[in-house]
């Protein structure tokens, strides 16, 4: 699909670097890196790559979503309330897993057609979300069968893991919907809403489906946290949803919308995941730990855009070679 | 003529404020049906001083959201909770003369944050979002790396002064807001050149800079004043709670983006007053002490708490529609 | 099969911006509307294709009442609309451009080589398939008008309304749009075409609707009545029409105002050296994206430090604001990009300069807009509801205020009417009468012979591929001269070492 | 070679003080001045065994209350090869996946400061239930068992909180004429409290008595003191500031429970006690607090009771006979030299902890 050659000039190709290096010195600093720090990374972080594909398709059509943290937590308490009161953990994923579509839906009506600014919107429902879940479940706890865990850790053949199909077929899906008629006019809404209008698009539509799909990766993403930790609790997803767009934004994915893809919002959040195990890794003072973090992740940023901005990499290169221009 | 008045009529009402006034005056009818003593001048004027530095806040944040290309500070709340730390470790002989020097500090430490935000924002083109995204956790960690978590505040009785009565409800620190408010929003918003070029880089940056206007630091300028205004928001804070903690401001930054949301500012840039977010911020604080008034379970208050701003959203910031 | 549409008004707010308009189109008709700045022909065309709704009329096709909700449920009904203001993607490509509102599938799937075929098809047609796969972003805004152009033909509109795309077009672009509706015109298409350009409209069309004020105020053949006549018909009062060919002084020695030995042309990489004289007016011919435009913004600091000589003196322009400074000017006719300011209201957007940036008072704004003519309802109104000429007059009005001494404007009148076009041609030979100097790009011919021939020294440049490729004089400006130089048959072979050449 | 670390701390322990143990410390919140001073303690604690040779090194690792962050810091310190490590957890419900692979490698996993209940781990945290009892026991009694109060808890779905509001529910049951108006979180944080304080002062006009946790006591008496009233009772906190505001307030009585910082030194001694092969008292080992089935915790008590008498037999005390009771002064004269901010601390020496958990 991407010929050799044109990744270094697609937009994800920064965060791609980024991954890349960042895994070298992990494995630099811990000799060479286990199989199963690599699957225990994966089987952390899928739930956070699912909500930073989640929240990349909203961005792509010129909104955000800021409430897919709050929905995980939903699902979170609606699997382990479910599981409590004896249904099976299929039911209990299944139920979970619509409750965060519905999110979603409702998420795209007030975005879509009622017309409210869809990051005020998002911060509004996450207070529901969240107050929902905390509702149903005042205090962590409850417990799932631990079948639930092992079924997440294991997988297909051996050696696909179960989060890994997962992510597989929440990236099958939008790569599916993107080829059909849809994916152009997502692109063409993120770019500009009026002309897009006026092209005859189904804009109120789009918008809907976007944070519905965006909905269904935060179900995933629950369903996946509630097989890591096998238990309930009603706050757990609060601060996923910022670490998302940030992922995104590593990925190359413009918060002005209509450009990017879920692909590089994936290395992106592959990326702020190893760099939480690389502080600690490092042993840093615990003291300068978050100061580092955040200087990195600056850092991180800056390079990605850097290297993804053709005007500025000239301007670099023009000081480097100086005088290309005049003499 | 009567066509005239008409659209006179028309205008006041479609004045931006107008949602939000008329949602207070609502919200407090509302107080003072579930609670006696909700319209008591003690409560007045406790809901005051909140509303007065969550106002501070969304100052800052409304200058960012006017400068335009999707400006957004989302380390509003860091920097209050830096300055409310290091702020009151200003000891100098007098009190006040402490407090005097605090107010330069922890506006140049604002202003400072701000500077990078702009820089890092026009120069390296980092979304404004996730610039300040992640400032504010560079933020954070430069708080706890240089107190090791542990700062040595104690706040002067001169700047605990802020919560000393004025007159009826006011007391001085909503006072000084409500100065500050007015004169920030009057000279320098709408009547000083830089105020009108702010309006309209963010407007449109690129015609300003054909106009001669320079907005790259129009709109860096707008970061520092955020930073400078969120630094003084944060000392003000500290002021009101007697005692700092890390974090303390941390809610902040969302709250003042809905407030400035909800006073009629749009988020993309090139308009905007300070007023009306004062008036999103009364609004906001107004709906949570309506809530904790309210004796029912957190979930559930959390829950409502997102219907009513929901409501509010809808009402009142709504896109206009795209056919006319 | 006809288009009907009786007493259509359509109002925003208290602003009447069509007021009971009323006509009759047939099959195969192509029909002008010609009208003032604001005079509703872009509403009345949005109002007809579902983009915003009347309040009150009838539309109505082969007796089959029209009543669009939405552009969606205009294209269902085959009735398409170019826009004024473009809808095209920047982030998508021209052939997905070109078939977004009818993307081909196949099993549910974007049909990716027969959209391209399609959109092949219809470059072909445009003699433009050069544009195939290319981002919408890099073309040039000519080629984009064209590609808005590609966008509706390929809808196979029954009824096609052309709002003003050809005030971007050159003329062999325009000769293309020519052929193109002769061919939908055969088919039995019903065209509404809505341009400034009168020369075009006698070409292309069969018929005219004149509008004012929102009202229709009469239908004629195209051919019944003159320029003059059509002219004074939009205006309500007699007029007489300006052109300049053949009038323009003999070349004569000028005081140099300004020089520039080494202006660079970015997207040729070449440099290009410029004198402009006290008191002169020049004009900047060339096919669209010859480095026209670069040369202008070089001048005004947009592409870092450039090295200039005024009044003698050697000075340094870095920027804007110290182009500014130095008493220039710039006016862009991409008024969305580079003009208006949409959220704010008529006196901000006409005082930007003068009071922020020179910090000096506009004593009286109502004046100026009045002498420009800006048709508008109070000065606090938000400039967006103006129409776009009224608009581009407030972004004129800008500079005018701030009297500059040199003022670059690239295609200043683009979307301006007849009448205003010549007042404002007018202004700009007032101000280079006193002493200062005019440098302007225009995308029609005749409207730089007619400006240069304003003033007592002037000159038509001709750019092409980078590089000034003639200068005109005297009454060698004309439209020949122009058309001649802007493509130097035998410049092809050698323009890479000429190019070279040129790097000094 | 981590895979065997259990197998070297219980038999070979001389081999392990040649070369130390790697300790691991998770802490799962850094918002507040408590959580410092705690991980403050732990280094110190650290350096200590540093010194002795007993450890070779500790990392450190803080998160903002993210679980999915805590757990990739717990995954990166196993694969450094920790031989312990130590959590205190996010939410008590999020460790499952991190617990497992640390078992599976052999580390020994303790649970501390905050509780949460796996198989397979210790657990040695403070006693909320104490802590709180002991605060409720102490407004109910000044109340002559009779009154209302308002209570300020702190932030909702959080582990802590919730065993605190099950422990005082628990106790104003006992006190039938006691009402408890309104409860609303203050989220540990004097701004909120003080906002929830204010709301309550002009809801209620017949308060008698504030119910809260630390932290938040000096923003409900910052809204006392805004709304012209003084307060007569309310429970507090032991951070120096605090005890300094009270000494000065005559008709105003308070309380202060240590949930101490320095319970991590405890933690951390149990962790290096059993990496050295020891064996805990059975007596040790209670039932954990969120499962009555895992008989792995060690229940710290609060260290320090603060009242003007400091009484040992005072009725809230009953039971809770390893919190020592001293007066205001002596807490006061305790903090003297530390900064404003600085909560009373205190642990158990090596020693203690031997004699009192070890066999
Ligand atoms: N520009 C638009 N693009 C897409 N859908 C639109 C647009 N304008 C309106 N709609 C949708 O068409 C439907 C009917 O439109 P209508 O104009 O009746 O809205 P409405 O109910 O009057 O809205 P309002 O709440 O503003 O009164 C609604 O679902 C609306 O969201
Ligand atoms: N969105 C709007 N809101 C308010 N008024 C508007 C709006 N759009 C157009 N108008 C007003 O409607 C009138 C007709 O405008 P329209 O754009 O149809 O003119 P036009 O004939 O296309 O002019 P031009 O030749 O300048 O493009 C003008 O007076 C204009 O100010
Ligand atoms: O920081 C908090 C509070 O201070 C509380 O007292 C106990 O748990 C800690 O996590
Ligand atoms: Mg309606
Ligand atoms: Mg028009």
């Amino acid at each position: 699909m991407i010929k050799g050659k044109k990744v270094v000039s697609q937009s994800f190709f920064p965060s791609l670097l980024l991954l890349v290096i960042f895994f070298a010195i992990m494995g630099v600093m811990n000799h060479g890196l286990t199989l199963s720090f690599v699957k225990s990374l994966i089987l952390t972080n899928t739930p956070a790559l699912c909500l930073a594909i989640g929240v990349t398709v909203t961005i792509l059509v010129g909104g955000t979503d800021i409430s897919l943290g709050s929905i995980v937590s939903l699902v979170n308490v609606v699997i382990i309330t479910l599981a409590g009161l004896g249904y099976s953990i299929t039911i209990s994923a299944l139920i979970g897993l619509l409750v965060a579509v519905i999110c979603g839906v409702f998420n795209g009506i007030v975005i879509g057609i009622m017309r409210v600014n869809p990051l005020l919107t998002t911060f509004a429902t996450s207070t529901i979300y969240a107050g929902i879940a905390l509702w149903i479940l005042p205090n962590p706890g409850g417990s799932i069968d631990y079948a639930f865990a092992k079924w997440y850790m294991g997988g297909l053949f051996g050696f696909i893991m179960t989060p890994v199909m997962l992510l597989i077929l929440l990236v099958f899906i939008w790569a599916g919907a993107i080829r059909t008629p849809f994916g152009l006019k997502a692109y063409a809404l993120g770019c500009n809403e009026k002309k897009a209008y006026a092209s005859g698009i189904n804009v109120n539509g789009i918008r809907v489906l976007v944070h519905t799909f965006a909905g269904l990766t935060a179900g995933v993403a629950g369903i996946c946290l509630t097989a890591t930790i096998c238990s309930g609790s009603p706050t757990v997803g609060a601060t996923m949803s910022l670490n998302s767009i940030a992922a995104a934004v590593i990925g190359g994915v413009s918060l002005n919308g209509g450009k990017g893809g879920i692909f590089g919002a994936i290395l992106g959040a592959g990326f702020l995941s190893i760099l939480s195990s690389i502080v600690v890794a490092a042993n840093f003072s615990s003291y300068s730990q978050s100061f580092i973090k955040g200087l990195i992740l600056l850092i991180g940023v800056i390079a990605s855009i850097l290297a993804g901005d053709k005007v500025l990499k000239d301007k670099i290169k023009g000081i480097f070679c100086k005088g290309g221009a005049k003499s | 003529m009567s066509q005239a008045k008409n659209n006179i009529m028309i205008e006041t009402l479609k004045n931006s404020y107008t949602p939000a006034i008329v949602g207070s005056i609502l919200l407090l009818i509302f107080g003072r049906v579930l609670s006696k003593g909700f319209l008591s001048i003690n409560n007045i004027s406790s809901i005051l001083m909140m509303t007065s530095i969550l106002t501070m806040a969304s100052i800052a944040q409304a200058a960012v959201i006017i400068s335009g290309d999707s400006g957004l500070d989302m380390s509003i709340g860091a920097i209050m909770s830096m300055t409310a730390l290091f702020g009151p470790m200003i000891v100098l002989q007098s009190e006040g003369a402490s407090v005097a020097v605090m107010v330069i500090a922890v506006i140049v430490m604002g202003g400072m944050v701000g500077l990078i935000n702009g820089i890092g924002v026009q120069f390296l083109k980092v979304v404004p979002l996730v610039m300040t995204l992640i400032m504010s956790s560079v933020v954070n960690g430069f708080s706890i790396f240089i107190t090791k978590g542990q700062p040595a505040v104690s706040v002067n009785d001169a700047l605990l002064g802020i919560s000393k009565q004025l007159v009826g409800p006011v007391r001085i620190l909503s006072a000084i807001v409500i100065i500050l408010l007015v004169l920030l929003e009057v000279f320098f918003l709408r009547k000083s050149n830089y105020g009108r070029s702010l309006f309209l880089v963010g407007n449109n940056t690129n015609a300003a800079n054909l106009c001669g206007i320079n907005s790259k630091w129009v709109i860096i300028f707008a970061y520092v004043f955020a930073g400078a205004i969120a630094g003084l928001a944060g000392l003000m804070l500290v002021g009101y709670a007697g005692t700092a903690q890390m974090n303390m401001a941390s809610s902040y930054t969302m709250l003042s983006v809905a407030a400035v949301v909800i006073g009629g500012t749009k988020l993309t840039g090139g308009k905007g007053t300070f007023i009306g977010g004062a008036l999103g911020a009364l609004v906001l604080i107004l709906i949570a002490t309506i809530l904790q008034a309210l004796n029912m379970v957190a979930g559930l208050r959390s829950l409502i708490q997102g219907v009513i701003l929901i409501a509010i959203l809808m009402v009142n910031s709504r896109a206009p529609k795209l056919r006319q | 099969m006809s288009l009907e549409i009786k007493n259509v008004s359509k109002h925003y707010g208290a602003v009447i911006a069509i007021k009971e308009a009323n006509m009759v189109v047939n099959s195969g008709e192509v029909r002008a509307i010609l009208g003032g700045n604001g005079s509703g022909k872009s509403t009345l065309a949005k109002v007809i294709s579902g983009l915003v709704g009347s309040n009150s009329g009838e539309i109505s096709f082969d007796g089959v009442p029209l009543d669009f909700s939405s552009p969606k449920d205009a294209k269902k009904h085959q009735v398409i609309m170019t826009s004024q203001e473009l809808s095209l993607f920047k982030n998508l490509t021209v052939e997905e451009n070109i078939c977004i509102c009818n993307l081909p599938t196949k099993n549910m799937m974007t049909n990716r080589k027969q959209m391209k075929e399609r959109a092949k098809d219809i470059l072909k047609r445009m003699q433009l398939e050069s544009l195939m796969g290319k981002l919408v972003s890099e073309l040039a805004p000519n080629q984009q008008y064209m590609v808005e152009l590609a966008k509706a033909i390929v809808q196979e509109p029954r009824i096609l309304i052309i709002d003003e795309i050809t005030s971007a077009l050159y003329r062999e672009d325009v000769e293309i749009v020519d052929e193109i509706v002769s061919e939908l015109k055969q088919k039995g298409c019903i065209i509404l075409f809505i341009s400034h350009r009168m020369a075009e409209l006698y070409a292309m069309c069969d018929s005219v609707t004149i509008m004012r004020n929102g009202e229709t105020v009469g239908t004629y053949p195209i051919m019944d009545k003159t320029e003059d006549e059509y002219l004074s018909l939009m205006i309500g009062s007699k007029i007489e029409s300006y052109h300049g060919e053949g009038k323009h002084q003999e070349k004569s020695k000028r005081d140099i105002f300004m020089r520039a030995n080494h202006i660079p042309i970015p997207s040729y990489h070449t440099y290009e050296m410029l004198e402009i004289g006290k008191g002169e007016i020049i004009g900047i011919a060339g096919l669209q994206g010859h480095g026209q435009t670069d040369l202008l913004q070089a001048l005004y600091g947009g592409f870092g430090k450039i090295n200039i000589e005024l009044d003698g003196k050697k000075v340094t322009v870095k920027n804007a604001k110290e182009a500014v400074s130095h008493g220039f000017a710039y006016i862009s006719g991409d008024r969305e990009r580079d003009g208006t300011f949409s959220e704010r209201n008529l006196t901000e957007n006409l005082s930007a300069v003068q009071e922020l940036v020179k910090h000096k008072k506009i004593p009286n704004a109502k004046k100026v807009l009045d002498e420009l003519h800006v048709k508008y309802d109070n000065q606090n109104e938000l400039i967006t509801s103006l129409s776009g000429g009224n608009q581009q007059k407030i972004v004129v009005g800008r500079w005018l205020t701030a009297s500059p001494r040199i003022i670059f404007a690239d295609d200043p009148t683009k979307g301006i009417d007849v009448n205003a076009r010549t007042d404002l041609h007018k202004e700009f030979a007032k101000i280079a009468n006193n002493g200062n100097a005019v440098v302007m790009i225009s995308s029609d011919d005749d409207e730089l012979v007619s400006i240069t021939s304003m003033v007592k020294t002037s000159k038509v440049i001709v750019m092409y591929e980078g590089h000034i490729s003639a200068i005109l004089e005297g009454n060698d400006i004309n439209r020949e001269n122009i058309f001649a130089a802007a493509m130097p048959i035998n410049a092809i072979p050698e323009e890479k070492g000429a190019r070279e050449d040129d790097k000094r | 070679g981590s895979g065997d670390s259990t197998k070297n701390a219980t038999t070979e322990s001389t081999d392990a003080s040649e070369e130390g143990f790697v300790i691991g410390f998770s802490n799962g919140y850094w918002g507040n001045t408590w959580r410092a001073q705690m991980v403050e303690d732990f280094e110190a604690r650290c350096e200590e065994y540093k010194e002795d040779g007993i450890i070779a090194d500790y990392m450190v690792s803080n998160t903002e209350s993210d679980a999915t962050e805590q757990l990739n810091q717990i995954n990166a310190m196993i694969d450094a090869g920790v031989d312990a490590l130590i959590i205190d957890p996010v939410s008590p419900t999020t460790l499952t996946s991190a617990v497992q692979s640390a078992l599976d490698k052999g580390i020994l996993v303790v649970i501390g400061s905050d509780p949460a209940a796996y198989e397979g781990t210790y657990c040695v945290c403070g006693n909320d239930a104490a802590f709180q009892s002991i605060l409720t026991t102490w407004i109910c009694e000044k109340l002559g068992g009779k009154g209302n109060i308002v209570s300020i808890t702190g932030e909702a779905g959080v582990g802590t909180d919730i065993l605190r509001q099950d422990a005082a529910a628990e106790i104003l049951a006992k006190y039938p004429n006691i009402k408890e108006l309104a409860s609303v979180p203050g989220r540990w944080s004097e701004t909120e409290a003080q906002s929830v304080m204010s709301t309550y002062l002009s809801t209620y006009d017949n308060i008698d008595g504030v119910l809260t946790q630390d932290v938040m006591a000096e923003g409900i008496l910052k809204a006392f003191e805004n709304a012209g009233e003084t307060p007569s009772l309310m429970t507090g906190d032991t951070v120096k500031s605090f005890l300094t505001t009270w000494s000065e307030m005559d008709d105003f009585d308070s309380i202060g429970v240590t949930y101490t910082c320095g319970f991590i030194c405890t933690v951390l001694d149990v962790a290096v006690g059993l990496l050295q092969g020891e064996e805990l008292n059975e007596s040790a080992l209670v039932a954990n607090p969120y499962d009555k089935n895992l008989k792995n915790t060690i229940m710290l008590d609060p260290t320090y009771v603060v009242t003007r008498e400091g009484d040992q037999d005072a009725v809230w005390m009953e039971g809770h006979d390893l919190s020592k009771a001293i007066t205001l002064d002596k807490a006061l004269e305790m903090v003297a030299d530390k900064a404003d901010t600085n909560f009373l601390d205190g642990w158990l020496s090596r020693e203690e902890v031997a004699e009192a958990y070890f066999k």
